[in-house]
């Protein structure tokens, strides 16, 4: 439990100085602003579209595959803890394992669901 | 020290989760959930749960919440402020008393309950990797591998329904 | 010490505020994160039970609970996108087109 | 180096091992495939079913001797029970994958994914039924809706797939979230998660502690909703309708019966002791679920929304049996639930082979005048809807029965009654499609010879194999009985 | 003297957060002078001989500057987003062990700010929470450039985030604890990177894309996005960026020193300098492919990160296991 109040301690003093910085920015800093400097950049143009543009779906297919692997990456952080204590029958337990979730990860490329075309 | 502790976190997740419960716009209310699940870590810490902790971080704050980040992005999903159809809140009026209820009747429950559990300090290596790492892999070897074919079936399953042309990979 | 009843309380207030949210909002994504957040509150009463009983298969099971929120997170999100391709909307109301 | 084994016993989880093991080859050869795999994943799929079925029957010896297989630490459980109701899935799973070889052909939709989800969903009810622990339990409950939600909303081009698909998930991740709560209370009241040692602690310590009784309302929420009882039936019908028609067949018999194989379990051999608070509570919910089921069937004009209530109504009936719990009410239950994945995946499949590309007729009227255009369809839809309606030679009759039988030895006469008088009521509607078929005109001919029903080799097969159970459990029960009745023995 | 070891451990935070800073910033100096040396040119010179108050007079601009929110912009998450970047990276910090247990005043202090039994998780934990400062600075801005570039910066690093996780199970697998401190110990006789090459190789690959540097370049690609996530910051929160970026490299630089290189363990000189030493070479490493590599088209670079690194990271983990249990015969 005390490691952790250290961490806090760390946590405090970094957000304290980012949130330092941002505030002498605010005190110091000029405040003019007027329509045209406040439009997002476009190279000088004014933005005819909405920003919110529709993206394809490859985003949401990486982030999903991240999800799926970061789980199978988690079960390998205690296995690999314990590696020394679990000996020949875990290591075959966590290939079991390792193998199923690589059958997903053939079928995901193969499927074409890791292709970008652009 | 504890205590304080315990009251800041649970105040903190609370009002996290009101705030997501409350909110219209999807960001927002994802952005409060995170807060919710930080806060949550923090009382597992407060349990000595340290693996649990830590993957709660990794997991639900770092890898879920990302998949619905890139969702919302991606469906850029603007926030109507539309007032609520006239049946829908009627069935929300009975909804708040039904789980009003039931919150009044695990709080009565919870509280009788306290005569069962011993107070004690935690064992040296309660909540860390090597204690709960141990036990996953030798006494809880079937949900083990049963959870590998769940996330095998997890990943099928959200392919053949995210992508967007299934039949031209096939040719 | 913290006694074990607060936590349970903590638990079960979460698990309500989550049950309420999935009825009043009517936006299917905070739908689906309520229900992560009712998923979470009883995470919390799992490990405070383990921690009081003081044996470990409260956080095996808390363990298993997380892979299986992530493997539902994946195929309801895709459900979602799916449903958004036929009619871009996410709202529970107009998406109800059955009748009851 | 200590090495710790936990009780591995590989030949308990054989027939799991073999259905993964086919459901990875039906994916690498989605990865690898080349057009012509198109018809093969139908087929390796089946040959993977009847391969677990060859293990689940291996050692009929051990069957006759009740050998009871503890093993995984207590987690898994093999004994007739377990084995009885995997046969069930996997004849379900058989019968649903015939059905769907054609349907898919006509969709466009033929892939492999289709089947290895159907193979997971019956690896998440095979565990589910031989679960000895909660968590194991709570994987394979899993593993079977994860399978399912994706399946529902298979056809993704159809909006109703769709909304199905979500609607299903939403109220079925609902039902999780008090499961899990249910679970998390009786761990912590009873400090472990096996079934056997719940029993034990609740037994011995005479534990009255609130949490446990919490816990277990919990459980029957979650329970109530996965077999479709009726406060949690609202999913059922607009799942049913919008998934495609295989699945709402595979959804109406497999699923249900594992739901009730873990509500069983959990609560014959894990809550003996709270006898007194569960029996009033699932009184009421059988009597509710056998009126609404049928009482709102009777108006529906779409045929596969009326099978659902139809669903819901014979749940209740299951309901009847398991609260008699005594050796005849459990049997009874193992014997309806058999009789019911028989005749309902039956009428499923002429539904299926009726609904044409789309599934645009499936509505009642578009059965008028089925007799006289093809006999052997109607024939064969009348006999399923008789045997639902339990008319005396079909096996749904006999399942009745012993329902009602076993409902009226343990004393719970007004719920037979309140049985009897729902049945009576559901024939109303049953027949009412056996009207349409054989008395009443087309309305246009030209639309009638539209309606022409694909029938391919298998869905003829998967047909006469329902009409023979169907039959064969009306006529000589005896032989089927005498199996259920060692079932049983296994509970105590 | 509970309050004496307070006021200790308060001192060595501050101590630690002031170096890292101070590092950062003269990185950034460093890098200009580098890139200047590459191209046969002087970095810059003018503040001071070889241009030593250049960071000084940075930050002094930056916080002169004045930081605009474009309209329509999301308030909140727009002022917070960037802050979010600088404090993560600045937090990994706390968990890196710089030096052997230290003897003061009869106390044993021990030269780490928190050695968590779960540091490595705690590394990756914070390593994941970075992609919201990216992803929600991108949408909070309010122009599609910002959120094109928005979601390639978090897919990106979303996506580099497995092989740096997976190419850290075979330390952990040799080390036998996630606490860096024994990762360390465990390096006594020999660093790990003679015993995993391919881990090393791929946690510096990923770590190059984890900061987003020049052959991962893609979220700030100047010419199709111009300056992707961060164009519509301006003045200290842009700058909180920057930090942000030179933080997270030298912390990479630490961890890769932690994890492979042995930490402060060397022959002659104090341990502290032996971990600055092997954690400065990472930085040069990256400013040295910034100066050389062309840019990664993105197709090509999603499919290095899942088809190449993740596979031979799984593999890799299959080899060390093998090889271990055979040794152990």
């Amino acid at each position: 439990m005390s490691e952790y109040i250290h961490v806090l301690i760390m946590l405090v003093l970094a957000a304290a100085t980012a949130g330092g910085m941002l505030v002498a920015t605010s005190l110091i800093g000029p405040k003019k602003s007027f329509i045209d400097k406040m439009e997002p950049f476009e190279c000088g143009e004014s933005p005819i579209v909405s920003p919110k543009l529709r993206f394809s779906v490859k985003f949401y297919l990486v982030a999903l595959f991240f999800v799926i692997f970061d789980i199978e990456a988690v079960y390998a952080y205690p296995w690999a803890v314990l590696f020394k204590e679990l000996g020949l029958f875990g290591f075959i337990e966590m290939m079991i394992f390792l193998t199923i979730l690589a059958i997903g990860l053939i079928y995901v490329w193969r499927r074409g669901a890791l292709e970008w075309d652009r | 020290m504890q205590l304080l502790m315990f009251y800041l976190l649970g105040l903190g997740a609370v009002v996290a989760a009101l705030i997501m419960v409350t909110n219209k716009r999807p960001v927002r209310a994802a952005m409060s959930l995170i807060a919710t699940m930080s806060f949550l870590a923090g009382l597992y810490v407060l349990l000595d749960a340290h693996l649990i902790a830590a993957l709660q971080l990794i997991v639900y704050a770092g890898a879920i919440m990302v998949l619905f980040l890139f969702v919302i992005m991606l469906l850029n999903i603007e926030e109507k402020e539309g007032r609520l159809a006239g049946s829908a809140l009627l069935w929300q009026m009975i909804a708040i008393a039904v789980v009003g209820l039931v919150f009044v009747l695990m709080v009565s429950v919870v509280k009788l309950s306290d005569n069962v559990v011993p107070l004690g300090e935690a064992a040296a290596l309660f909540g860390t990797t090597r204690a709960v790492g141990k036990m996953l892999f030798t006494e809880y070897l079937l949900p083990f591998e049963i959870a590998s074919v769940l996330l095998l079936a997890a990943i099928v399953g959200a392919v053949i329904l995210a992508k967007r042309r299934i039949d031209d990979s096939d040719q | 010490m913290v006694s074990l009843n607060s936590y349970l309380i903590l638990g079960a207030m979460l698990f309500s505020i989550g049950a309420v949210g999935v009825f009043t909002q009517r936006n299917a994504l905070i739908i689906y994160m309520c229900i992560e957040l009712m998923l979470n509150a009883v995470n919390l009463t799992l490990v405070a039970f383990s921690r009081f009983l003081n044996n470990l298969d409260g956080h095996v099971f808390v363990f298993m609970i997380m892979t299986v929120a992530a493997a539902e997170a994946a195929v309801g999100l895709s459900i979602i996108i799916s449903l958004f391709r036929n009619k871009p909307t996410v709202n529970v109301d107009d998406i109800n087109l059955s009748k009851g | 180096m200590e090495q710790v084994m936990s009780t591995i016993n590989l030949s308990a989880i054989y027939p799991e091992i073999i259905l993964t093991c086919f459901s990875l080859l039906i994916l690498l050869m989605q990865s690898f495939s080349t057009p012509r795999f198109k018809e093969y994943y139908g087929y390796v799929s089946l040959v993977g079913v009847l391969a677990a079925l060859a293990f689940v029957v291996m050692e009929p010896s051990s069957f006759f001797a009740q050998t009871v297989v503890y093993s995984f630490n207590d987690m898994w459980v093999v004994d007739n029970y377990a084995r009885f109701f995997k046969l069930i899935f996997l004849l379900g799973t058989g019968l649903t994958i015939l059905i769907s070889m054609k349907y898919l052909e006509d969709e466009a939709m033929q892939y492999g994914e289709y089947f290895a989800l159907i193979l997971f969903a019956t690896i998440g009810m095979m565990i589910m039924a031989s679960a000895g622990e909660l968590i194991t339990l709570f994987l394979g409950l899993e593993l079977m809706s994860l399978s399912l939600y994706v399946l529902a909303g298979y056809t993704r081009v159809r909006m109703v797939s769709n909304e199905a698909a979500l609607k299903y998930f939403i109220l079925g991740s609902f039902a999780t979230g008090f499961l899990l709560y249910g679970i998390a209370l009786i761990y912590g009241s009873t400090g472990t998660t096996s079934i056997r040692a719940v029993a034990a602690s609740v037994g011995k310590y005479g534990l009255y502690s609130p949490g446990l009784v919490m816990g277990m309302a919990m459980l029957v929420v979650a329970f109530g909703f996965k077999a479709a009882l009726v406060p949690f039936h609202m999913w059922t019908p607009d799942v049913y309708e919008g998934a495609p028609a295989p699945i709402t067949a595979f959804m109406s018999a497999g699923p249900k019966a594992a739901a009730f194989a873990a509500f069983a379990r959990v609560f014959m051999e894990g809550l003996p002791a709270l006898q007194m608070e569960w029996t009033w509570l699932i009184w009421i919910m059988a009597a509710l679920t056998m009126t609404i089921g049928n009482v709102i069937a009777l108006v529906q004009d779409n045929i596969k929304r009326m099978l659902a209530y139809s669903s819901i109504a014979h749940a209740g009936y299951v309901l009847v049996a398991f609260l008699a719990a005594g050796e005849l009410g459990i049997s009874s239950v193992l014997y309806y639930l058999l009789t019911y994945t028989f005749m309902n995946i039956g009428a499923f499949a002429i539904i299926t082979a009726l609904s044409g590309r789309g599934e645009p007729r499936v509505f009642v009227r578009d059965y008028q005048g089925l007799g006289f255009q093809h006999p052997f369809a109607a024939v064969a839809m009348s006999l399923f809807l008789f045997s639902l309606a339990g008319i005396p030679p079909t096996g749904g009759f006999m399942g009745k029965f012993y329902i009602f039988s076993a409902a009226v030895k343990e004393g719970y006469i007004g719920l037979a009654v309140i049985g009897v008088v729902n049945s009576v009521v559901s024939v109303y509607y049953y027949l009412r499609v056996t009207v349409a078929m054989y008395m009443e005109e087309p309305s246009s001919v030209r639309e009638a010879e539209a309606a022409a029903p694909i029938f391919s080799p298998a869905l003829v097969i998967a047909i006469f194999i329902s009409a023979y159970g169907v039959l064969s459990l009306g006529l000589f029960p005896s032989s089927y009985v005498a199996i259920v009745k060692q079932s049983f023995l296994a509970l105590q | 003297m509970w309050f004496l070891g307070f006021v200790l451990l308060l001192l060595k935070t501050a101590i630690v957060l002031t170096i890292l800073l101070g590092l950062a910033a003269y990185l950034i100096l460093v890098e200009r002078k580098l890139l200047g040396r590459f191209q046969i040119r002087f970095g810059p010179n003018r503040a001071g001989p070889f241009g030593i108050w250049q960071p000084i007079a940075d930050g002094i601009k930056m916080i002169l500057k004045e930081d605009t929110i474009p309209q329509g912009a999301d308030r909140v998450v727009f002022k917070y987003a960037p802050a979010v970047v600088a404090t993560v990276a600045i937090l990994i910090a706390a968990v890196i062990p710089f030096s052997r247990d230290a003897i003061l005043w009869g106390y044993d202090i021990p030269m780490v700010i928190s050695d968590l039994n779960v540091g490595l998780l705690y590394v990756l934990a914070l390593s994941s929470l970075s992609v919201y400062g990216v992803a929600l600075g991108g949408w909070a801005s309010n122009s599609k450039y910002s959120l094109l570039g928005g979601i390639r910066g978090a897919a990106q690093m979303v996506s580099y985030e497995l092989p740096l996780g997976l190419s850290l199970v075979p330390v952990v697998m040799l080390a036998g604890s996630f606490s860096l401190v024994d990762i360390v110990n465990a390096q006594a006789c020999y660093p790990f990177v003679v015993v995993q090459p391919i881990a090393f190789v791929i946690f510096l690959i990923a770590a190059v894309a984890e900061s987003k540097r020049l052959p991962f370049d893609l979220p700030e690609a100047e010419n199709e996005l111009n300056a992707g996530y961060h164009t519509e910051f301006s003045g200290m929160r842009f700058a909180l960026y920057f930090i942000g970026e030179y933080v997270h490299m030298m912390v990479l630089g630490a961890l890769v020193a932690v994890f492979f290189l042995g930490g402060w363990r060397g022959p002659w000189l104090p341990p502290v300098v032996w971990l600055v030493l092997k954690a400065l070479m990472v930085p040069f490493f990256l400013i040295w492919t910034r100066a050389t590599l062309p840019r990664l088209r993105y197709d090509q670079l999603m499919h290095f990160g899942w088809k190449l690194l993740i596979p031979i990271a799984l593999l890799n983990i299959l080899a060390t296991g093998a090889v271990m249990l055979w040794l152990r015969g």
